[in-house]
């Protein structure tokens, strides 16, 4: 029964994943992603994997498909490259049917039984006072993984800021960016930020403070930071960032910084980078996390808003206000 | 007891699919936008409530119960939002009446 | 059989579904989202992977489980990226008036 | 069944280099977001001195303990935690991207006004990110650490490319970043099939692993293929090469230089890794010459598409989709036991090489291109009385891609052709003769011109002389290298697995 619903579940994932790929409507395509981001999240569910679940749909799905979203109008006006002639769809459909036959036959002859490094896990996770495992990973284990990532989303915020288009004086990317919706907010939309923030900040705090010991944890707490900050936003309930405030700089680098500077002390206080003193492992992993809760929910909020728009300063004879 | 809650939750999740089933079926006939989400949202809001009214005999303490009546409200809200969200949107573009998108 | 072969299967599906939208996309956009098709995919099969090897009292493998959270969010940095140059390549040809010119070189 | 962990290794100075050659660069992001842009610019240099200076004290440790230098990160062993690891190889290529990248930021600073790279507080965060990058390329033995590497990699060098803010070059940018996603895409589902197979992504685990195996399993085969297409079409490997002229044309001349020298040998280290190290020594030998043959058709057909090319960015450009062809000629090359070391060699010498020649090269073209405001090849005669110090670095960039002595170029094919002859591989020294031959050609349309007096007397915008002595000294760099003995080196045998170090002893 349970295994006619995962193949009933994979089956929708596979069908909106034809209707994206094939699609003619940029905003439609857009859609039907958000969509298959969704079932996706319930496949985790299905693999008992709540913590890559939570991310899927905060990040997977919502923050990347809002992104997405903002790209449908540009797609439209875009330069349509040739449409692939019949040739090269019946040699894309062959390649990609040979990658999946390939991929089928790993997958059936897996070993068994499977190796896996969750005892070796199991075995190291006390010392650490995390109950989470997979935050044991993320923020023990594999540290370095988790602080370059975090480095990652930082380097795209600056090539992003970077594509801003030249303006006299002050820096390059200064200024604001474009409004998220060109739309006046309607008052349900007011409403429901209104209602929404302050559940938005206790799940927040929540996922990250549970996330030491069940399914949750920095990112995905940082992702409803962000998707808290964009719903504000949308709402006009906030004003848009100057991206050049030293405020807003303190808030996208102290998860990264704060991060670094922890596992730089490692030499000092345990022995080695990314090494947590004994006995205080907890406390000083929460502090970091706190840290790079910030930093992701306000950085995945840039990352949405984009680059410095054309400044309303900036055209001759528009007044600011 | 316990078979009672059963027969309980059985018919509540069924009375529920009923809905859910209902509002998918008004989303794909209906002619227009306003009807379609004026069906769906109506639809699928009692449906959840069906749902979660099963499954609190089934939720192994209160504050799991009261969790999922959270959930209910808070998905209350956003449908709600959503739907005149999107009926404004559509009514922008002028597609409130006939149309296929 | 249980569902970890089948989810993995599927996965195989999807990053064939993708792959496919890479080779034939016929823009920018269609190809960011081909791009994330593939990479869900990818992930499944992976979870596929951490569901096989559940063990030490968890329900799967935690660190694959923690890869698919990074992977997660570095391709979403990606399609942001991607996103940014898809606009400003949009804004930068309607300044113009013209489609984008490709000579390259230029000033140094 | 678990795997065996790794003895920790003992903490060292040069363990602990090995982490902050990596962390360290980070703290160029500080003055984007803080400082203004002289100060980036100092602290940056800094940091790439530094690194320089760290990369030097790893190599002179590798070679002085005759062993790799290993650090655990956050004391955690293999296949729990993850291992950085430097042996000679590494520890080479660490030397020659601080190098390649301090001159690079030396040819950026020394530039006038509109010389200097645009938005000069955007420029230097991206490339201490480039070089955080490398460096944990370099030395990561995770699979998946290596990921993380490649994609910090392409996000700091998109951003390159299209930092001149024109259409033409967000195009070259877009196209970049989209071969670089498919080609992570690849790279982790390879990841992902031999996490399934050995439940470790250690490189050394699962080569001790693959080793032991009676048969390879066919996911093995698949994962390796899978990671290499990946890997090839980060590098611009041919059949891959489509994306590589127009960025590496179109970007800023201290960013084409650093991106054609170094940004792209990043994958093709790795691949060479992917089948030296962790692909069993069998499955290596069969696979070789396909790669070989992609080798092949991009020393040829790129080799052809650069002689053709109107620009002199763009004909530098395909000249490097050809070059990093030889490195493909290696693979079944070093995995034929006997000379293996031989081949091995002759590629670490050909990328280090390569690379000094060719960041001189397009600094070259950039302070060209500033001189004459164009970069036209019908339009370069004169040149070499105009700008004689660039002319020189750019000819001697040249003599080395062409194989001329004294050069690293010619050291490297000789020994290529040494080991080719070696194991009768005759193809490969026909594509190397017709490779070299090839160059040959391209480089001459330029500097026979070049050198001829002018139709009519040239304007010239005057150009910094400190940056013409910074493309010298890196052209006169891979001159040096022409003076090694050829024969396979110790330095590189260093931690390297069993057969070679025997070979070389």
């Amino acid at each position: 029964m349970s295994l006619f619903f995962d193949a009933a579940l994979i089956l929708l994932a596979i069908v909106v994943a034809l209707k994206v790929v094939t699609g003619r409507d940029p905003l439609t395509d857009v859609i039907a992603f958000i969509a298959y981001g969704i079932v996706l999240t319930l496949v985790w569910v299905r693999l008992a994997a709540v913590d890559v679940a939570l991310t899927e749909v905060a990040v997977g799905s919502g923050a990347t498909g809002l992104v997405l979203l903002r790209a449908a109008g540009a797609a439209a006006t875009a330069k349509q490259e040739a449409r692939p002639g019949r040739v090269t769809k019946g040699l894309a459909a062959l390649v990609s049917l040979v990658v999946f036959l390939l991929l089928a036959a790993a997958v059936l002859a897996w070993p068994k039984p499977q190796p896996s490094l969750a005892l070796a896990v199991a075995e190291h996770l006390p010392a650490t006072g995390l109950g989470n495992p997979i935050t044991g990973v993320l923020i023990v284990f594999r540290a370095l993984d988790t602080l370059l990532e975090t480095v990652v989303l930082l380097l795209a915020l600056v090539g992003i800021w970077a594509l801003a288009p030249d303006r006299t004086g002050a820096r390059a990317w200064s200024g604001t960016p474009a409004p998220l919706s060109g739309m006046t907010p309607s008052g349900a939309q007011v409403l429901l930020a209104q209602l929404l923030l302050p559940v938005g900040l206790l799940v927040t705090v929540y996922q990250f403070w549970a996330g030491a010991n069940v399914p949750a944890g920095a990112f995905q707490g940082g992702a409803v930071l962000g998707a808290m900050w964009v719903l504000l936003l949308l709402a006009r309930l906030a004003p848009l960032p100057r991206l050049e405030q030293p405020g807003l700089a303190v808030l996208v680098l102290a998860g990264p910084f704060a991060f670094l500077a922890t596992g730089l002390a490692g030499w000092v206080w345990a022995g080695g980078f990314l090494d947590y003193p004994e006995g205080i492992e907890k406390p000083v992993i929460i502090v970091v996390e706190a840290a790079i809760v910030v930093s992701i929910g306000v950085t995945l909020g840039l990352l949405v808003l984009g680059p410095a728009g054309p400044q309303a300063a900036d055209r001759p004879g528009a007044d600011a206000s | 007891m316990s078979l009672a809650a059963d027969i309980f939750t059985v018919l509540c999740l069924l009375a529920g699919l009923v809905f859910f089933a209902a509002g998918s079926i008004g989303l794909i006939r209906l002619p227009d936008p306003l009807s379609r989400l004026h069906g769906l949202t109506k639809a699928d809001n009692v449906g959840l409530f069906f749902v979660v009214l099963g499954l609190l005999p089934q939720a192994g303490s209160v504050l799991a119960a009261v969790k999922m009546l959270l959930i209910w409200l808070l998905l209350q809200v956003a449908a709600g939002t959503v739907a005149q969200i999107l009926a404004e949107y559509a009514q922008a573009l002028g597609r409130s009446g006939g149309g296929r998108r | 059989m249980s569902a970890a072969p089948l989810i993995g299967l599927g996965g195989a599906a999807l990053v064939a579904i993708g792959l496919y939208g890479l080779i034939v996309g016929s823009d920018g956009l269609k190809r960011v989202l081909a791009f994330n098709i593939l990479g869900g995919g990818m992930f499944l099969v992976f979870g596929a992977v951490a569901r096989r090897g559940a063990d030490g009292g968890f329900g799967g493998d935690p660190v694959p489980h923690a890869l698919v959270i990074t992977g997660i969010v570095v391709a979403f940095s990606a399609t942001a990226l991607a996103v940014a140059l898809l606009n400003r390549l949009a804004a930068a040809s309607a300044e113009e008036g013209k489609a984008p010119s490709d000579t390259p070189g230029g000033p140094s | 069944m678990s795997l065996p962990m790794i003895a920790a290794p003992p903490p060292t100075l040069a363990g602990a280099l090995l982490v902050l050659v990596v962390v360290l660069p980070l703290l160029g992001f500080l003055p984007f977001f803080f400082l203004g842009a002289r100060i980036a610019e100092r602290l940056a240099l800094g940091l790439l001195a530094l690194g320089l200076i760290g990369a030097l004290a790893i190599a002179a440790e590798v070679s002085g303990s005759g062993a790799a230098v290993a650090y655990f990160i956050g004391g955690w062993a293999p296949p729990l935690g993850v291992a950085l690891r430097a042996d000679g190889f590494s520890a080479l290529m660490l030397a020659m991207t601080a190098a390649a990248l301090l001159a690079t930021g030396l040819f950026a600073m020394t530039g006038i006004g509109a010389a200097r790279p645009r938005m000069p507080p955007v420029f230097w965060p991206l490339v201490l990110a480039a070089a955080c990058a490398l460096n944990l390329a370099f030395t990561a033995e995770d699979l998946f650490t290596l990921f993380v590497a490649l994609e910090l990699l392409t996000f700091a060098a998109v951003p390159l490319v299209c930092l001149d803010g024109r259409p033409a070059q967000y195009e070259a940018a877009l196209r970049y970043l989209l071969y670089a996603l498919f080609g992570s895409a690849l790279y982790l589902l390879g990841v992902v099939l031999i996490y399934g197979l050995y439940g470790t992504l250690d490189i050394l685990l699962i080569a001790g692993r693959v080793a032991v195996e009676a048969r390879s399993p066919p996911a093995l085969m698949l994962a390796l293929a899978l990671m290499s297409v990946g890997l090839m079409a980060k590098a611009a490997l041919f059949p891959f090469y489509l994306w590589l002229p127009p960025a590496h044309a179109g970007a800023p001349a201290a960013a084409s230089a650093m991106l054609s020298a170094v940004v792209i040998k990043a994958p093709l280290f790795l691949l060479l890794r992917l089948w030296l190290d962790l692909a069993p020594q069998t499955l290596a030998f069969a696979a070789g010459p396909l790669i070989a043959a992609c080798g092949a058709g991009a020393i040829l057909l790129c080799g052809l598409f650069a002689l053709g090319q109107k620009r002199l960015k763009l004909m530098i450009a395909y000249s490097t989709a050809a070059q990093i062809g030889y490195l493909c000629l290696v693979v079944p090359l070093a995995a034929g036991a006997a000379d293996g070391g031989l081949a091995l060699t002759a590629g670490a010498i050909h990328l280090v090489s390569h690379a000094f020649s060719k960041a001189a090269m397009f600094m070259a073209a950039g302070l060209i291109y500033e001189a004459l405001g164009h970069d036209r090849m019908d339009g370069l005669r004169g040149v070499g009385r105009a700008l004689p110090v660039s002319l020189f670095a750019f000819a001697l960039g040249g003599a080395s891609l062409m194989g001329l002595p004294p050069s690293g170029g010619f050291t490297a094919k000789v020994m290529l052709l040494t080991a080719a002859v070696g194991q009768q591989a005759w193809w490969i020294v026909a594509v190397v003769m017709a490779g070299g031959l090839l160059a040959a050609g391209y480089v001459l349309k330029v500097i026979v011109p070049a050198l001829q007096a002018p139709d009519r007397p040239l304007e010239i915008t005057p150009v910094s002389r400190g940056r013409e002595m910074v493309a010298l000294a890196l052209a006169l760099g891979a001159v040096a290298l022409g003076f090694l003995p050829l024969e396979p080196s110790p330095f590189l045998a260093i931690g390297r697995p069993g057969a070679w170090a025997e070979a070389v002893q």
